[in-house]
Parts: C-alpha cells; structure tokens; sequence
C-alpha cells in the first residue's frame, strides 16, 4: 500500500477541516504539530485559545525584537497577548482542564483505538520525555479531537482495535481527522463521517485497521 | 520580621541538607529561580530530589544540579531538554517519577492547603495509575494521587514588598504560587523589592504568609525557543 | 458569543428549573449576588438546594428566597442571621448540611477542578465526619469530602470586560471565585462592564472561561454590623 | 463554689496574657469574643492578623462615615486595610488555614478536654448557628490557644475529664488561658503554667475537673 501522504488532504487542509470543528466561543487548546496549525483557519469565529503554562486568550507569534522571555506558550514558544487575555497559575490552569470548562483540545496522536484510546507520549525503548499536559487534556477537556496521519510511515494504521503503546488516556477520543478523512468513535468502532477530497470510502477502509460500522 | 536577605546564599542559609526535597517553581526556562538554583550548587547539597515540571537544560536553571550531579530524583511532566539529563538516565544515575502536568500542579496546591490525597481522572488507565487507588465516583473510574509536601520551595516573582507579597509577570507565573505553598520554608527571589504599601492588595498573586525569605537579583530570563513572525504577515 | 444581558432575568433565562443546585457566592451579606437573587424571586424557581455560606438576612440576600419558601435545602457553614431561617428549619421545612466554612469552599474549588473527591482533617472525629469514608495518610486520619457540581453558579463581581474576564474587590471575592467554578453555567453581576483590554491580564482574579452570562447593575451593598471607632482613639 | 467571675484576671488581662504567646513574624486568627481583644495587646511585635474571610493583614475599624461594604471581617463587622494587606478568596484562605500557614488561633471555648478536645460550636437543643471557620481552624493551624472562663456561669468547670458538648475538633488544643491561670495539654492531663494574679494553685485545681498533671 502507498503510504498515506500521497493521499487526500495535506497538513494545511487537515487543519482547515480541523478548525470547523470550533464553535463560537468556545475555549481551545490546541497541541503542537498540525493542531497548531488549526489557529490559523478559526476566520471569524470567536476562539480563545488556551496555553496551558497559565493563559488564555494567546496570541501570534511576536514581531522579531519583541520577544518576552515572560511570555510563552506551552511549547515553550514566545508568543503574544490579546485584549482578551488572562494570567493564572499551573494549578489554576489545569484546574479548568480537569474540571472541563475547555471545550476541545485538538491534539496530535501516533494510534488511536476504536473504543476511544489514545497512545500519544510515549515508544517504548525509545527516549521518552514525558507527557507533559496531554494526560491531563484527555481526561479532562469537553471533546477530544485527534489529528493525524492515517497511516504511520511503513504505511501500517494508526486507527487500530487496540493501542499497542502506553496509553494517553482510555475512551477519551471523540473524533479523528485524518489526511483520508474525519471519522467518528462511536459504539462498536469508527464511524465515516466524511472523505477527503479525491479519497473513496473503499480507499479509507482499506487504510484502517480499526473496525469501521455504520 | 526581616524577610529580605542579601544574597541567595544568605537566603538559603541552613536551610539546605542532603536527601532533602526541594519544590520549583518555573515552566521550561521561563519564571524559573536562576539564582537560587546557582545558590545550591554553589552550596553542593547532595541526593535532592525536586518536584518541578521541568529540568532545564544544558548549563542553565536545574540543569547546572544535573552537571554537578547533586539530583538523585526527579518529578516531572516533562524533562530530556537536555543531554546530560538522558545519560544519567540511561546510565541509571537518576530517578524519574512522571507526573501529568496538572496533578504536578494540583499535588503542589494540595500539600500547600493541607490536603494529603484528591482524586483525579487524569491518567486513569494509563502507566501513572499502576498501584495508586482506585475510586468510583458518579459511577466513573478516578486515581488517588497525594500531595507533595516539600522541604524547601525556590520561587521567582516579579516584585515583592517586604513582608514577601508577591506579584508574578505574565506566563512567568506558572508553577510559582503552588511550588511556593507547598513547602516548609519559601525562598524567593525577585527582580524588584517595592516599598509596602506600592502593591494594590487587591492584586496579590501570592499573600506573604506563603514567603519565608526573599532575595532581589539581576536574572538573565534566557528565552528557550524564540519564534518571531515576520513584520509583512501583519 | 454575546455574554453582556440586560437584566438579572434575561440572563437566567432558560437557565431555572425546579429541584436545581446552585452555588451563590458572598460571605454575610458581602459580595453577594443581590440581583440574581432578586430575578430567581421572580421566577418563583422552588425546591432549590443552594451552597452558600450564609443565608443572608430577613428580607435581604437569599433571606428573600426563604420568605417566598423557594429553598429546600441549604449546604452552608453558618446560617440563622434571621428569623425566617429558623422558623423554617425548627419546622422542618428547611433541610440544612452544615459544611465547615473551608471545607465548603474547597468542596466548590474541587467541583470546578474536576475533583470528586478529597481528603481533610477538617472535622476528624466530630458530627461533620459522621458517615464519611475516614483514611490515614502519614499516621493520621483524614475524611473524605466530595467535591460540589451545581447545575448554576450566582456570583457578584466589581468589575467584567464582556468576554466575563472578572476582578473583585477587597473582602467581596471571598466565596465567589470557588462559587462561579463549580457551576455548569455561571451568571455574574457587576458593578461595571468594562472595555476590553482595560483590565490587566496579570490582575484578573477569574478568568472569563468560567463567566457564561454578565449584567451590570447597581447593588445596595447593605452592611451587616456597622463596627467604627472614634476618632479620638487614633 | 463562687462562678469564677471574681477570680483572677478580668478579660482585658486574659487577652493581654494571650498576646503574649504570640511571636514576632507569626500570622494569626483571633476568634470573636476575648479573642478579638488580643489584638489591642501585641504591642511592637510584627504579627499579621488574618480574616478568614480573605485578608491578611486585618487593620482596625474605621472612622465613622469610612466604612466600605466590601471590607468586612469573618465576624461581619467592617474593619480596615494596611500596607501590608492581601486579599484572596476562600479557598485560598481556607488552604492557609488546613495548610498549617498560620502559626496560632486564639479561640474561645464552651468547653476543653484533657485530651485537647474541644467544643465550641453547639449546644444540642439549643439554636445552632453552624461552626463557621471553626472546625477548619482548629485542625489546620499550628498552635490552638483557647482563652475562656474557666468555669460557666453555674460555676462548673468548663475544663473537663471529657467534652459533653459535640466536638469542633479531636486532640486540637495546645494551650489555656483562663480567668484562674494558663494550662497546657500534656501526656495525661493538663499542666499549670502560671497562676493568675491572686489565684492560688488550690483554688485552680479545685475549679477545674480535668485531670492536672505535673
């Protein structure tokens, strides 16, 4: 099988379709990689977005000569502040995750089951640097909605029955949009909510492990 | 009650003993106490273990305790910024204990507030559940995870006044307020001492109860990943 | 999202139903949520639970919500400050939990943090543990205590920008903050609405992630016991 | 027996003996009553009075015409604010308090144990007005001073083999300052510290039913 890049949407419109997934007003916090991407595509739609290091309301990247070595988000990133924004402290912060007052984390993922389990932080034999707020984020925010690839670089799945890495969290993922398409955990496995562009169903199944019902 | 000091080994002053568990406050390289870290490796104390959510890197912060070899344990979310933090490891040299960020966080505002134990979903299920309690609540599966009462807290806010109220800047904040609660004995470090009464009462982050000690320095705040946008994306 | 409403009502329109559990903040009649109190009045919303410290005054605060017989069941550390209250309750048609006051107010931080649970020596071996899951930590006893999820949060604030950032003012914060976290949905009043951007991110005592709906409006702020001194003692 | 009233020291002179068990630097809670007093005696010592209400750094009450609605203390009455006051919400009050930060309440009483138990808070078949801050008090802070009459007005001592009255907290009490003298809870018993002015050990021993070690 070809590996998945090659297939359906790109990084960009993974984020894009990502981004409709936000409502109106609703607090966000999105992981590093593509979901730091999704910020760019929220268009008009009021979005306060989360740093869990102790902020919300974050804003763009500053302007070069502006860095404050104060302000960062939780990749470690020198960012801005908006009108909107707040200051708290990390018991503060996760407090509001764990107690779920964030309505979606959009979070980068390397296998995700069909009951809902995430693996995302660590391989084993491998160097592992920690989980970081991730656990946290799972278990703790409204919707939980993964994007990745749908097929690792050997082109195996990364929709499985069952997580083979240590978990992230169990039955914590609501929604999963890949390069092939956006798909559903839903009782029994994944539903196909809707192919990316130039994918068929047909295409999609046989890129997944994981069981697909109707 | 003199709670100002003139330097930070003045502040540490038998404060320090080996084996001891010390609580950070800071996340990545930002807010985190430069000069009290330079303090305890000046001072050599031995086999500490430190509950921060981060080890520094290289040469700087907690990664100069790593260098001079003076942490057996770590307690954290997130570490391996760094080479010498991976061989010592790998090598065995140095305990880790990972904890999610938040019940880092949440274990450091317990001990703080007299609360031994709390239960959490987070990690329910995962490595960081293995042989902690489990209890059902409402019909859902939670963990017990307790609280962390340290030593010694090293601290760094922004301004203070004398009687140690404490007044954090920005994203600097972080880990400081429960990281300073936790701890037997607070030592803080702080970029400006302002007269009492300067501070608005209704703006204080950290109430000087919390703040044993108190020490004003130069801090270098290095920025771990500075990104930039470009002027024509405006 | 639009959370600035005209009046006490709109805002908790939709928000009422019978039998509902709502956290109200304040202490003695300080910082309490006149207005909101008023409008539930209004809908004559009955069988309430309300966590609250207190239970206001005759005619005043949720003294009101006693006189027009709304109240079921008050979660509350120290009540009785009117006569209502006690009639009521010594003819049982009032249900009263007593909470110690801290115990009540981390019961709503909990709820808010997503914590169902936790462990106090608050009340170890006194009525208030009586039924409680009891457990050692470190050699001694410790009781459990559940965390409160209200199905709506009353709160009264000094200031709100319109995305419900809030600040407090001086002794007025007090249940409010925990009040507002522990709420599905969270109606704020204020003094004044301010514009965007004019409060200080650093200064924000809650974050408007917690604020679903904000009115401004003007608060009696009645005082409980006028205590003064003569100027001749200064 | 005479109600104890008569004997020893006035209530002035028991707040005065009461300030000075407080040390320099320490934050402290005086309960209403005798303990409110405690404050007109600490004199140059450098001690923070916390409100349990949300402030530290409790100033006296104000001028005529100055009184601020917002500023009230925990027993309601309005006070004042110093340059050293901070203010914070319950939770974080009450996490100073459980977390041992305040290093003495000084509490009045109905009743004390030999054991250090305590009760203050009700009188079963009497009105209950609920115990307030008290029970986290007495278990949170690092030094319990009650400061009471020793005996009641039927002139029974209040200091017992065993509270009658329910309990605000188990084993909680440190030291006792009463109208006859001062008494701390040892292994066994209570121990005389001092005798009020004019009180013989006799006439102590004879009002109080708790057990009296050496």
């Amino acid at each position: 099988m070809m590996p998945s890049e090659a297939m359906g949407w790109d990084r960009n419109q993974m984020a894009a379709r990502a981004a409709d997934e936000l409502e109106d007003g609703w607090y966000v916090n999105l992981g590093i990689g593509i979901p730091t991407l999704v910020a760019n595509y929220v268009g008009d739609k009021d979005i306060t977005l989360q740093s869990e290091n102790g902020m919300l309301g974050m804003g763009p990247f500053p302007y070069e000569g502006e860095e404050d070595p104060d302000l960062i988000n939780a990749g470690k990133q020198t960012i801005t502040e908006l009108s909107r924004t707040s200051y708290f402290d990390s018991a503060t912060s996760f407090g509001m995750i764990r107690g779920g007052k964030i309505a979606a984390a959009i979070l980068g993922a390397m296998e995700v089951a069909e009951n809902g389990d995430l693996a995302n932080w660590m391989i084993p034999g491998k160097l592992v640097k920690g989980m970081g707020g991730a656990m946290d984020l799972v278990a703790g925010v409204g919707r939980v909605i993964v994007v990745m690839d749908h097929q690792n670089k050997a082109g195996e799945s990364k929709l499985l029955k069952s997580c083979t890495l240590p978990l992230t969290g169990t039955g914590v993922v609501d929604r999963i949009i890949t390069n092939l398409g956006v798909l559903d955990v839903v009782e029994g496995g994944l539903k196909i909510v809707e192919l990316a562009d130039g994918v068929t169903e047909e295409q999609l199944r046989e890129a997944t492990e994981a069981t697909i019902v109707n | 009650m003199k709670k100002v000091y003139g330097s930070a080994s003045e502040a540490l002053d038998g404060l320090l003993h080996d084996g001891m568990l010390i609580a950070a406050g800071g996340f990545g390289l930002c807010g985190i106490p430069e000069l009290l870290i330079d303090a305890i490796v000046e001072a050599g104390t031995k086999d500490l273990t430190i509950a921060s959510n981060n080890c520094g890197v290289d040469g700087f912060g907690l990664g100069k305790l790593l260098d001079s070899k003076q942490i057996k344990k770590m307690m954290s979310s997130y570490v391996g910024e760094n080479a010498e933090f991976m061989r010592q490891y790998l090598n065995e040299e140095l305990e880790l204990e990972f904890n999610p960020q938040g019940t880092l966080a949440e274990r450091m505002r317990a001990g703080g507030a007299g609360i031994p134990g709390f239960y959490t979903k987070t990690g329910v299920g995962t490595q960081i559940a293995e042989g902690k309690e489990v209890k059902q609540f409402h019909g859902e599966d939670y963990i017990l995870e307790e609280g962390i009462f340290a030593d010694l807290s090293i601290v760094k806010a922004w301004k203070a006044d004398d009687t140690g109220n404490l007044v954090f800047r920005k994203t600097a904040r972080n880990f400081n307020p429960p990281a300073a609660m936790c701890g037997k004995v607070c030592v803080v470090e702080v970029e400006e001492i302002v007269e009492r009464g300067s501070l608005d009462p209704d703006h204080i982050h950290l109430p000087g109860i919390y703040v044993h000690r108190i020490i004003q320095g130069q801090h270098e705040k290095r920025i771990e990943k500075v990104t930039t946008r470009s002027r024509e994306e405006a």
